[in-house]
């Protein structure tokens, strides 16, 4: 089975802030992405959980985008902006694919 | 005091405390979030609806506009003065200083609900239209707040992604302004008859309920403490006591400024005492996501809340009841 | 009308206007998903056993089983109306005509319990047995679409990992199926006396848990609306409306044939005449998952749905007084 | 038998029912989890506050200090011969076997609700106090089959990662426990009087909800059954069916010692006879982390529940009015 | 600590059909996969959102595995088959887990 | 833009034991970790589903947490400790990030 290297980002961010990161990828080009909740986390020595926050304004989001990596490239400077308000962490890793042509 | 000691003793404020207990105590139970999100609508549901009905009843009156206007007026000039005594007081930084000012401008319509039942317990009327003024007295704060984070700052280009009126948008429309104000329009609009078939629902089961969403805010209240106290200096949770008052004695000169009833005075009273834990968190996360949002949540849920329900309310009665005299 | 009007300013109605309101404005609220679905069971119990109350005291008879199979023939002819319409009149695709068809030869339980309430008001009598036509029509659609979506291809292997019986199982198996038969039958077995401990749940609170549903719905729809009305053609909209009021037509000369009551024929015409949104576009991502889910849902939720709540239902219940007479 | 037959024909065994019919014939419908947790807790809620306004009406006597007692050494006594006979005749190994045996000890609140449901139709009465002895009983067994599970083994250095008092703090104020015993003091503290505002909402309800949340726990048993059955031998579920009989028997010579009412009996019976799935299964996974859920899930949720609120609960009745003659 | 190389499959698809995906997994002998609702998403212009959405037919879930590479390539035939009907992206990363045997 | 390599663990968990885990990232000096639901799984021939389980107890979730390759070895020999008592899969692959003072 052919496969094709494509990258994957992987952005944990504010689920208040979510969509900007999203309009940020959807102008760079990229194709796709999945938004999932998370449900806990921990950072800068604060713990945040769903269940006992009910203002809900710690709540973060895990976005999940794959795509060609020149246009990773171009969303990634533009998150890093996003990223400079907002509590969050962007990392990229290597993945294949099947169809290349969806990306 | 009879009314304070029967306030305390409702079982709406015990079931707060049992929450706040349970976290206090690290209970891993836990009210899920659908469904605490799914009370909270019909909470506002109910309390607009009522308050339209009410309305319904009577004209509108100039007497009610000013009413309007004042809780405006409030929500504006209350930030300004949490900030001023934050800025002094306390070690916060500007923009902590305006976001937990923002809070304390803007309302908690649980505590509203809470005066309004104690409220009749004394004795005294209120109108429906003081829903509306909790309707009103949202948002303004947040603007205010705004201006005092950027104060001497140079303007700075927007965050990437941000749109054009996403935080208007974000705050004029959230859920609980949306459901207050349309169930306020729906039940003026309907009439005391034309509600009658779903008053079982909403107003039958409504002290119920609230019981079960307080357990769920002392819940999170009781959580938020445990987690981030240690944010909090003593000038910080001092200022969770006392700017509740000093907004409670400013609103009373306007109540007795205004003619109002005892009962709309008390209301108005704790609606300026009152701190916002639902609305403001949300749209500061937006607006001024510098801010450390362990102070603000901690200090409104966990020190001025349960202020307000336990000590505050009876407080904010007999301050209304000497200025209406 | 006065029926008309006072359908149309009914909280219920309200609620939804301000649900599509406020997502036509970009409000970013929202009903929990969760908790939305938790009172969708509930109307589907309610409605299940206050049918099933009504059957226990009359008899089954002839006339209740002709207007059962009534029901069943609608569910299964109208799909093959519609698919040719859409195909003569749209540029829709075999897959998403037929899926689209299916929408509407199944039917939607809120238009039905709206209609049964504007029944009511008009002074009609309706029966218990039409909820058990509502539940029997909604699957034999189904069948129908499935068959013209593969007219004409050549028998393709199942997908990868589909399950002998998972279709069926899914479909005649599914939630709105299970809930409001089994309630219908618990209904006729405990009868009046046996149900009168739970309702004060079912019956009593059932218009305001509607009141908070319809808000849910009307976002819903809203959303759907402003997110897919590029997907939709003008001809694809104009399905949207006249297809009610040819199914109402047909259903109309059955209930004609059949001289059933006035109230029973308002019914069955607004069952033919609503378009599932629940149920079927669930059953279509499994069978058909080829067609456009954006293109039927928001059809038949963003603009069959709200048509048929305000302007359909008076039309419908005209039509049923005047071929009963 | 009268009650017998009117328990089976309740609407809210005939919910269980339809739950557990629909999960076996594999339906895909489900309540969701936060919307069935919600439910939960009100339940939860409705009891400890009726049970609480019942004790408010009577003084503390010995007899109900002694009944408390009673239900302490029940929950501690029972898992041990649970454990005996599981060892003696399945092929359970010795953490599965402590495992199940904690479920036996401990309780199911909503076989108890049922049990109050059942006495009421017998025309016999229950106190308010059985509600206590439900949440004491809830835990002891816990520490008991600790015991049973760790005897014989060198003492192991904890997980990494557990915490000191985990353990403590997750069972003894699990939300079950939290709930029951503070809204039964928030009874007490309010009184009838006190609590007549939240009435409609926690006492007129309570039937009703009740239904829609035993739909939920028949999907679960169905599922569970379904899911779990193939780790079920022949000796595991007849100890499903038996067990609860021994554990009746023992906890009817207690009541006969006690002297206590024919009602009070019958629920104690019902609790001892009861098997936990909600609070013990939690627990068990932080305690013992290699037991199988498989097992104890299906037997308690599967097996001894359906058969509790079917037949065991009348044949309780029945013993309890023997020893109380 | 001893690390050993295997194959992570992430494989976003309908929720709907995702017990299809589930049940290849399965029938290739992955031993393990762990289900994640996503809440929110987009792909091929279109914006999907789990609350705005009551029939729930276009979520989306995750389905993460982890096993053999030569398992994996097992899979990977029959769910690009399930791609050509539902909606779907799959991709293939390297991992290193601590137990091989497990997988 | 500069990217800088990090390693992202993945941890598989039971819910009720995932404290457990985060104590030990946390005290393996991670700087941060995010905690999503999982909703439905398959391991060892059983599979379990959050909606049909009213116990929760046998709900699994996904720890993400990225950081130093160091760190993240010292917390592996605890994790590997936790896997041995409960249920779980833990995988480590190379990502790269934006800004690595963060971690
Ligand atoms: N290294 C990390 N790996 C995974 N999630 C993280 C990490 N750092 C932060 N987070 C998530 O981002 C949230 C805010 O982190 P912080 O920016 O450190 O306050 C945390 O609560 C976590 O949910
Ligand atoms: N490149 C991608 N990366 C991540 N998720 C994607 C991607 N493409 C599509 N998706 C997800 O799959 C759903 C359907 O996409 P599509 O098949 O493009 O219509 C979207 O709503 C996303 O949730
Ligand atoms: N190889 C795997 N990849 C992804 N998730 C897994 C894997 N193995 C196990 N799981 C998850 O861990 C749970 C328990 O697995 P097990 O320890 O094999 O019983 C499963 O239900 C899955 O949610
Ligand atoms: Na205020
Ligand atoms: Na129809
Ligand atoms: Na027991």
């Amino acid at each position: 089975m052919q496969m094709h290297n494509k990258k994957r980002i992987e952005l944990i961010i504010e689920k208040m802030a979510h969509k900007r990161a999203c309009r940020v990828l959807e102008a760079a080009g990229m194709t796709g992405y999945t938004v999932l909740p998370a449900m806990a986390g921990y950072g800068g020595g604060n713990r945040w959980n769903r269940e006992t926050d009910i203002s809900a304004s710690r709540d973060m989001v895990v976005i999940v985008s794959i795509g060609d990596e020149d246009k990773i490239a171009e969303a990634m400077l533009q998150i890093s902006d996003i990223l400079g308000d907002h509590i969050g962490v962007v990392s990229l890793s290597s993945v294949e694919v099947l169809r290349p042509d969806r990306f | 005091m009879d009314v304070a000691l029967s306030t305390l003793l409702s079982p709406i404020i015990l079931f707060f405390a049992l929450g706040m207990g349970a976290a206090l105590l690290r209970s891993q139970m836990s009210v899920p979030e659908a469904f605490a999100k799914g009370l909270a609508i019909y909470l506002m549901m109910a309390i607009g609806l009522k308050g339209g009905v009410e309305m319904s009843k009577n004209p509108l009156t100039l007497d009610v506009i000013l009413m309007l206007l004042a809780g405006v007026v409030l929500s504006f000039a209350l930030p300004l003065i949490a900030y001023i005594f934050l800025r002094v007081t306390s070690k916060l930084s500007q923009t902590d200083a305006a976001a937990t000012a923002a809070h304390y401008g803007s309302i908690s319509i649980v505590t509203f609900v809470a005066a309004t039942e104690a409220v009749k317990l004394s004795g005294l009327d209120s109108s429906g239209h003081m829903v509306a003024v909790a309707a009103l007295m949202e948002t303004p704060a947040i603007i205010t707040a705004l201006i005092l984070a950027h104060r001497g700052q140079k303007r700075e280009k927007p965050v990437a992604g941000s749109e054009q009126g996403e935080l208007v948008r974000e705050v004029a429309l959230n859920a609980s302004i949306v459901v207050l104000v349309g169930a306020l329009i729906i039940g003026w609009i309907a009439g005391e008859e034309g509600t009658a078939q779903v008053s079982p629902f909403f107003v039958d089961l409504f002290q119920g309920v609230l019981c079960l969403f307080l357990l769920d805010i002392g819940l999170s209240a009781g959580r938020g403490l445990r987690q981030g106290w240690r944010q909090l200096s003593v000038a910080t949770v001092g200022f969770g006591i006392y700017m509740p008052l000093v907004s409670a004695i400013l609103a009373s000169g306007i109540g007795f400024a205004l003619g109002a009833s005892a009962g709309d005075v008390a209301l108005l009273i704790t609606l300026a005492a009152s701190a916002s834990y639902i609305a403001v968190p949300a749209a500061m996360r937006l607006a001024l996501p510098k801010a450390n949002p362990s102070v603000y949540l901690t200090l409104s849920l966990g020190v001025t809340f349960p202020f307000n329900v336990t000590i505050g309310i009876p407080i904010y009665i007999f301050l209304a009841t000497l200025v209406t005299g």
